[in-house]
């Protein structure tokens, strides 16, 4: 157990070195930004100063060293655009990207996952083929799309919903959350909801697949045979089954959550990472851009550690050795 | 009790509806042990599950009578069919690996099987719980209970589940195969609980098995079925020992006997009639026996796998899967190698084709050494004059690829036909020599049945002009029938060619129909070897001794009068 | 009987399947149309003389003011929607298949060997993936486009936006073949046809191509089809967040992109006649790769 | 961190108070595209900052709503008398928001710092030779020459106070690390900055000890920025915000279509315009000219101008709303030239013409280049004109990207022909001359906007003059000369002048000014 946790940690650490070394190539490329951090009068002399003095002119290798070793003593530099603590810039817009995926997660997940079940204990009623379409042809809309469409819809014309921003927050120590405020919940809602369409089909389908599946296994057909009452059957035997599977594909799905995420942000004004990432994309602010990638990394590791240990969780037989 | 009525269940697919079983009857009375035989695609298991409800969609009783007592099973709403189902027939499935949810402990699923039914305290009920299992054969039963399934070996897991079958004291349990997928002395434990659980409790049994001997050995009763209708009915020794109908009497032909060797099985369609011989495949084969017969010796052959890692600090126990394995093929002779499942056969099998490189010890193919796995070169002789006939005929023939594919790609691999035209040929004929037709060759293997299927597995090993042939269970994914014919192949193939054979098998019985050595391996260790008349007849170690008199046998006067060997 | 069945199945399945015959015209419909643009569209988007701003911004013609000869209206370029719809998913067909076909061949590749081989390489090809993985497709698509940018001359860097496109897309899809190539591959691995070609001594590479991979083609076609959905869709996704195509070579993506400026300003088609397709095309590409999943595994059904 | 929670804890409270009031008569809410990356007023010389800040901080001289210049933390200025340069008298009682006085001191602080290389802003001072404190409320700055212009050129200069900043780390402009005026503010001007969330929100609150008279009602200004300009449309359409900057020109209908909206419309000062690789010998993307450069022929620089249908693009890419441009700036601007106010008409005939008499009778290929996220329509606009050139047998290879890496490519000289927009930051015609015009010198500074250097040896030499003459007239003449040789060379192809569309609801007053700064001192709700 501790052997397969640390192993983990390991693969893990090599990860996020390959994804920071790969982080610190794009910085190269992305654009120029002295020309972003400088006005238009501003002379070609005093730009190439500028220029020197953050140490855009060293060697590629120089410069990734820099940025590692700062990284390793905790130093993540300051930002080209606004000259504040890149550290202290994502920090504050961490818990707002958090409380946007694990919210739409969940929704994707308390939706999803019944959905999934109906579908598959009834695959040829009716409504589960209604179903079936709705979701495939929600995942056909571009994301952003279907976060315009509800803006106008619930912002614009029924007026029910805020359009952006997180509306009221409350500052819990260090942790902004929207998620005790009505106003916070409203904000929260719609880019929730856009987030999560994708990840709901997703986990809807592969739960319907999975549980189907385990509907025809034979410890399922045995606890039929012994008359086990159907509640218990089809969600304490067979949905418990279908999880282990699902985990992984939540754990594997991250990378998309994040990527949505930045998409979302930007439609819904959501002040949280992917929408700075976004900014500083446009003003070529390569010391966030880094920071940024790294820490996405760092939560996708993260997030697989925790599926890991969830493995472990449910599954008995990666916990307990056998006894004879 | 239990009486069946003209039953038939069909299956409707597009292509009209298919008929599972039809105009079924049977009667199985309290207690009674009811044997259900007959060969795959008999339909024997779809009686079981339209007896208890359990039909796989979309298949439906079309007619035919269904009653357990006075209860008419075929009225019954979908809950009340579910609350009969444990309270009153129970079912047992066939893998004990696979019938018990694995994230719940045994206690969890008694308990629940058992509060489902009777309305009882929890404690009440893990009382019961723990005395059924005491009572079934697990020691230490109110610990044991909190254990997980795959904290239990198979033998004990099976018993498990039968505890899980009985907790409610059902009238019937329908045994699906119970004992297949355990070994000789486990199966021969569950059937002794079988028949104590039917005698004292007055459980019905309807046990749905393909293995004659098993019926011969518990089975008061016994109904023969074939392709969906019931062939043969009534006692067990009326049925078996003198049977009525040609199908049963050519299925204990089939039988193979445990204690005499017979020449050739009695295959009813292969009546008189001999291999093929003198055509093209033949000449060809016997054209390359240009080499002596060969042998194989292994001496100390050890294999170590690396267990699995669980302390960063304490390097991981390795896990021995041969130990000091010496053993000799004679050069022209078939040698039996017997053992339970994980007793080493087919990690044996694999070093020798070296799929797997042995820890140490030395192989000698005739005169020269075989080199080790890895070390053995693709072009490497061996890997032609060794060949390999699999167990399952369904994943060792690749499916994407035509039959002409398959059996000419030895003949070009090996560079033996440079001519694709005359390798066509040879393949054809090939087929011919193993009995099929030769316009086979156009086919897809999942065109054809399973021993079919390993007939054309065998013509792929001869194509390569083997001169030492691993047999890995070639059989026992097959019915009983088919079991002989390949038998039969494989004896009339070896007389022509003077093969030297590896045959493994775990059944006793058709090693003792085959070989003419026999090695008992068990746990990776050799527990005897010898003649294979003097092994059965006069087995020295325990454990032989054991396995033979374990093995479920019909009784002699049932058997078959085949030619005698 | 039994054979003509399996041999068969997948065709009657088909024709007893209305969804999947409705999707499979309109996708047969919109390749075709895509496959013709040239000969069936009014202008060529691409050819700024073949139109003329005087022509911008005129409804389909069942609206008041519009031009017969645009059925379904004009851009803010005066560019015919049909025309720019029949190129657009010419080019986001294009973008999606190439970008599939390098994911298949990169992630069947490496699926297949790290299946084959198992240990150390496995190990590397995995933890390569872990890193993909945890660069969403965006960012991909970010450094493959800066890499391009920092590495081409700037003269050609016009010319390869769709190669640049098409490789980001592919990197963010080949985890997924690798995945399921390299699970399949492992269950291939113990069937005995396998030991039987490595037992005679086949090259690796003819085991790996000629005996597993026809075998496990049936899950990778599912995953195309899915993952052909998801390119266009990606190739959508990121020409709004800017860094798609250029609007004058549009894909379906980008003319999105481009209607999402007329969302409220009432010239509704420029947005929402290229999205209808898109929808029509993506769903009926998912109805497909449903279809097929049914097809290959049949326990399903 | 503890400083940013307390700050925080107080944006909570008064972000709460406004959830729960609803909107409040004088809390004005409003949104633009960009956050002002600092709120340090030398560190960045970028539109969003000078124009969020110029409610915060005051310069010398300020700008009324006709883009005047007019007394601000000066009263009056005039020449020096024995040297050049021009002596500026202070406003007395004056107070910075944490309530210091204001003095010359103060003045002479903020030049060092807003001089000093680490500021971005130094460029306005670099005809400053010497700066002199005269007394507590007279300052004088030196120049090297004669600088008529030099008032006008400061009105975005603004004036910190000497020991806030000192007291604070914040002598210097943060350069690569933040410092206390990154985050805060202490200015003389008529709102103070309560809160501020970077990227997110940003609350101002008035200065009750301004020294001007207010004419706004505004209790409470609340600043989001909102990239996505449907989302920013949604967001007032919804009611969540009051007034937002600037919205896309295919939504005026529709908001103005609203019951309780209204859309400002204005001209900003930014020229648009087609910009040519001059010196280039060949062209870098033609596929048929590959040994010359057409474009340094006039003709086909007027065959070009001559192609453009200003009319089409004002009527379906702007809906009507742009001015079509004759050269760099904007009539109203000073030194607009108005002796030169023709433009070459659409006639792709002559264009023809024109390029048949250059040799080009069948035309040519070459590379336009073009941002796609700096100026209104900027894509469309170059696709349409690509299209309106290829019409007459010049077949643009239309190349569009982010500005971020369109500045690089243009210094590169990766073009053949480029797109460019130019906003006059003095609101006088010498602005581009200098910029734009002037033959490329990188040791005066000249020229460092003209990338295909465009070059004339009269243009060169009549810049100096114009920025040392005093007299209006003379310098109108030298003015109307420069004009008048550009648009004979065809330099640049003014295109239009850059609309300027607010919208806000029915009930905000506000003063739309052209250089798109939104001040809140001219704003009232009612």
């Amino acid at each position: 157990m501790v052997y397969f946790i640390l192993k983990r940690l390991v693969q893990s650490v090599f990860v996020m070195l390959a994804v920071a070394f790969l982080a610190f190539s794009l910085f190269r490329f992305v654009g120029d930004p002295i020309t972003q951090m400088t006005g238009v009068e501003t002379s070609v002399a005093d730009q190439e100063r500028l220029r020197e003095e953050l140490g855009l002119n060293d060697p590629f290798i120089l410069q990734f060293g820099r940025f590692t070793a700062d990284m390793l003593q905790g130093d993540f530099g300051f930002s080209y655009r606004t000259r504040q603590p890149v550290a202290e810039m994502i920090a504050t817009r961490i818990p707002a990207t958090l409380e946007l995926g694990v919210v739409a997660l969940l929704i994707s997940l308390l939706v999803g996952i019944p959905a999934g079940v109906y579908t598959a204990l009834r695959p040829r009623g009716i409504p589960t083929q209604a179903i079936l379409l709705t979701t495939l042809v929600g995942v056909s809309i571009p994301t952003f799309v279907i976060g315009i469409m509800l803006i106008f819809i619930f912002g614009v014309q029924l007026g029910w919903l805020p359009t952006f921003g997180r509306g009221g927050t409350v500052q819990i120590g260090g942790w902004e959350s929207s998620l005790f405020t009505i106003e916070g919940w409203r904000a929260l809602l719609l880019p929730a909801i856009t987030l999560g369409v994708y990840q709901l089909t997703l986990t809807m389908r592969l739960v319907r697949a999975e549980m189907m599946e385990v509907m025809r296994s034979d410890y399922i057909r045995f606890a039929m045979a012994r008359g086990v009452p159907m509640r218990r059957l089809h969600y304490k035997h067979a949905l418990a089954n279908t999880m282990v599977p699902v985990i992984t594909i939540i754990g594997l799905q991250f990378g998309g959550v994040i990527a949505f995420s930045i998409v979302t942000e930007s439609v819904f004004q959501w002040p949280g990472m992917g929408l700075l990432f976004l900014e500083s994309i446009r003003f070529v602010d390569i010391p966030v851009m880094g920071v940024y990638l790294v820490v996405i990394a760092f939560f996708f590791v993260l997030v697989n550690l925790i599926v890991d240990l969830l493995y472990v969780a449910i599954d008995p037989r990666l916990r307990v050795r056998d006894v004879q | 009790m239990l009486t069946i009525k003209d039953l038939s269940v069909k299956f409707p697919s597009r292509f009209g509806d298919f008929t599972a079983i039809e105009d079924v009857d049977m009667t199985i009375k309290p207690g009674e042990i009811h044997g259900l035989v007959g060969e795959s695609g008999a339909g024997k298991s779809t009686v079981g599950a339209a007896v208890i409800g359990l039909l796989s969609s979309p298949g439906y009783i079309a007619n035919g009578e269904l009653s357990l007592g006075n209860t008419n099973l075929r009225t019954l709403t979908p809950d009340q069919a579910h609350d009969i189902r444990g309270d009153r027939i129970s079912m047992i499935f066939q893998d004990p690996q696979t019938s018990l949810n694995p994230l719940m402990t045994i206690e969890d699923q008694l308990i629940e099987t058992i509060q489902a039914h009777s309305d009882v305290s929890y404690a009440d009920a893990l009382k019961r719980a723990v005395d059924l299992l005491e009572e079934i054969g697990i020691k230490d039963a109110a610990r044991r209970i909190k254990a997980y399934p795959h904290q239990f070996s198979g033998g004990m897991r099976q018993r498990v589940v039968i505890a899980l079958a009985i907790c409610t004291d059902p009238e019937l349990i329908i045994a699906d195969e119970p004992t297949t997928a355990l070994d000789v002395a486990v199966q021969s434990q569950v059937l002794d609980l079988i028949r104590r659980l039917a005698k004292d409790r007055q459980i019905a049994f309807m046990l749905i098995t393909h293995d004659i001997g098993v019926i011969a050995q518990i089975a008061d009763r016994v109904t023969v079925m074939r392709k969906g209708r019931v062939m043969e009915t009534g006692e067990t020794a009326q049925v078996l020992g003198a049977p009525e109908h040609p199908y049963t009497r050519a299925l204990m032909d089939a039988v193979p006997p445990l204690d005499h060797r017979i020449k050739r099985f009695r295959v009813p369609d292969e009546d008189g009639k001999g291999p093929v011989t003198g055509n093209a495949a033949e000449k060809w084969l016997l054209e390359g026996q240009q080499h002596a017969l060969t042998g194989l010796t292994l001496t100390d052959i050890c294999m170590r796998f690396r267990g699995p890692r669980t302390s960063l600090w304490r390097k991981p126990e390795p896990f021995v899967a041969l130990n000091d394995v010496s053993l000799e093929v004679r050069p022209g002779s078939i040698l039996g190698l017997v053992g339970e499942s994980g007793s080493g056969k087919s990690t044996l099998a694999k070093a020798i084709t070296g799929l797997i490189t042995p820890s140490s010890g030395i192989m000698k193919l005739g005169d020269d050494i075989l080199p080790d796995g890895k070390a053995r070169g693709r072009k490497h002789p061996s890997r032609q004059l060794i060949q390999m006939v699999f167990q399952d005929p369904y994943s060792s023939l690749n499916s994407r690829h035509r039959i002409r594919d398959i059996l000419t790609e030895p003949l070009w691999f090996y560079g033996f036909v440079p001519d694709a035209r005359e390798r066509e040929k040879l393949a054809a004929a090939m087929l011919e020599l193993v009995g099929m037709q030769p316009d086979a060759i156009d086919k897809y293997p999942h065109q054809f049945s399973g021993g079919q299927r390993q007939r054309i597995a065998v013509a792929r090993a001869l194509l390569a002009r083997p001169r030492f042939l691993i047999c890995d269970e070639p059989t026992s994914a097959l019915d009983v029938s088919i079991q002989a014919e390949i038998l039969n192949l494989l004896k009339d193939l070896q007389a022509m060619f003077g093969l030297t054979i590896l045959f493994i098998s775990h059944n006793l019985a058709v090693v003792r129909q085959m070989a003419d050595d026999t090695a008992v391996l068990r746990n990776g260790r050799i527990e005897e070897i010898g003649s294979t008349d003097s092994v059965f007849e006069r087995p020295s170690a325990d454990y032989t001794q054991n396995l033979l008199a374990l093995t479920p046998v019909l009784p002699k006067a049932w058997q078959s009068t085949a030619v005698a060997g | 009987m039994i054979a003509f069945i399996k041999r068969y199945e997948g065709l009657w399945l088909f024709f007893h399947s209305p969804a999947a015959m409705i999707a499979a015209v309109v996708a047969v419909l919109i390749i075709l149309g895509a496959i013709f643009a040239p000969w069936l569209a009014l202008v060529n988007p691409y050819d700024l003389a073949s139109f003329s701003l005087f022509d911008g911004l005129l409804p389909p013609v069942w609206e008041e003011g519009s031009n017969p000869k645009y059925l379904l209206g004009t851009d803010d370029q005066g560019r015919d929607m049909i025309s720019s719809i029949l190129y657009g998913a010419r080019l986001s067909l294009v973008i999606g298949l190439s970008a599939l076909t390098i994911a298949a061949v990169l992630g069947v590749g490496l699926g297949l060997a790290a299946g084959y081989y198992g240990g150390r390489f496995d190990a590397i090809v995995m933890r390569i993936a872990d890193i993909q993985l945890a660069l969403p497709a965006i960012l991909t698509a970010l450094l493959i486009d800066g890499i391009a940018r920092g590495i081409l001359p700037a003269a050609v860097q016009q010319d390869v936006r769709v190669a640049v496109l098409t490789l980001a897309i592919a990197l963010s899809l080949w985890v997924n073949f690798a995945r399921t190539a390299r699970a399949s591959t492992f269950v291939q691995m113990n069937k005995e046809y396998v030991q039987a070609a490595i037992m005679m001594g086949q090259r690796p590479s003819r085991v790996m191509f000629v005996h597993i991979l026809p075998n496990i083609l049936g899950p990778l076609l599912v995953i195309m089809t899915v993952d052909l959905a998801s390119a266009i869709l990606l190739e959508a996704t990121l020409s709004f967040l800017g860094i798609g195509l250029p609007a004058d070579s549009p894909s379906l993506g980008t003319l999105i992109r481009i209607g999402m400026q007329f969302l409220l300003s009432g010239e509704w088609w420029i947005l929402w006649i290229p999205t209808l397709f898109l929808v029509a095309l993506v769903v009926s590409i998912n109805i497909l790769g449903d279809f097929l999943r049914d097809v290959f595994n049949p326990r399903l059904r | 961190m503890t400083r940013r929670n307390l700050r925080n804890s107080a944006l909570l409270g008064s972000a709460l108070a406004f959830c729960a009031m609803g909107v409040s008569a004088e809390t004005l809410r409003w949104a633009s595209t960009t956050d002002p990356q600092t709120m340090d007023p030398h560190a960045v010389n970028s539109a969003p900052v000078l124009s969020f800040l110029n409610n915060v901080y005051e310069g010398l001289v300020r700008r009324g709503q006709d883009m005047s210049i007019e007394p601000s933390l000066a009263v009056s200025w005039e020449p020096l008398e024995d040297e050049n340069g021009w002596r500026f008298n202070l406003r007395e009682g004056v107070t910075f928001q944490d309530g210091a006085a204001f003095t010359a001191e103060d003045v002479m602080f903020s030049y060092q710092r807003a001089s000093d290389e680490a500021a971005d802003v130094r460029s306005w001072f670099a005809p400053v030779s010497d700066v002199r404190v005269v007394d507590d409320f007279t300052i004088d700055f030196v120049t090297t020459a004669p600088n008529p212009l030099f008032p006008d050129s400061i009105a975005n200069f603004m004036i910190l106070d000497k020991d806030w900043a000192e007291s604070n780390d914040a002598a210097l402009p943060a350069r690569d690390a933040e410092n206390f005026a990154t985050m805060n503010v202490n200015g003389t001007g008529p709102f103070t900055v309560a809160s501020r969330d970077p990227g997110v929100r940003t609350t101002l609150v008035p200065h009750d000890g301004w020294w001007d008279d207010a004419q706004h009602n505004v209790t409470e200004a609340v600043f989001t920025p909102i990239g996505n300009s449907a989302t920013g449309l949604a967001a007032l359409l919804s009611g969540e915000i009051d007034f937002i900057q600037p919205i896309p020109l295919q939504d005026v209908e529709q908001v103005e279509g609203r019951d309780g909206f209204k859309v400002l419309e204005g001209e900003e000062t930014r020229v648009i315009m087609f910009g040519f690789g001059h010196e280039h010998d060949t062209l870098l993307y033609s596929s048929d000219v590959t040994d010359a450069n057409p474009f340094t022929d006039p003709r086909v620089r007027l065959a070009a101008a001559h192609a453009i249908d200003i009319a089409s693009i004002d009527r379906v890419l702007f809906r009507g709303k742009i001015e079509p441009a004759n050269q760099l700036v904007p009539a109203g601007i000073s030194g607009y030239s108005e002796a030169n106010q023709d433009r070459p008409a659409y006639d792709p005939d002559r264009a023809r013409e024109l390029l048949a008499e250059a040799g080009y009778p069948d035309g040519f290929s070459f590379g336009l280049k073009c941002t796609n996220d700096r100026y209104i329509n900027d894509e469309a606009l170059c696709r349409a004109a690509a299209s309106m050139f290829a019409a007459v047998g010049l077949n643009a290879e239309l190349s569009t990207g982010p500005v971020r890496d369109y500045w690089p490519q243009l210094r590169e000289d990766d073009f053949d022909m480029y797109l460019l927009g130019w906003s006059p930051g003095t609101f006088d015609m010498e602005h581009p001359i200098r910029f734009l015009m002037h033959s490329q010198d990188d040791e005066k500074k000249l020229g460092s906007w003209n990338f295909g250097n465009y070059s004339n040896a009269r243009v060169d030499e009549l810049l100096p003059q114009i920025q040392q003459e005093i007299d209006p007239a003379t310098r109108q003449a030298m003015i109307d000369e420069v004009v008048a040789i550009t648009q004979e060379e065809v330099a640049y192809i003014p295109l239009y002048t850059q609309p300027l569309i607010w919208a806000a609801k029915d009930n905000v007053d506000l003063t739309q000014r052209a250089d798109n700064f939104f001040m809140l001192r001219w704003v009232t709700v009612n």
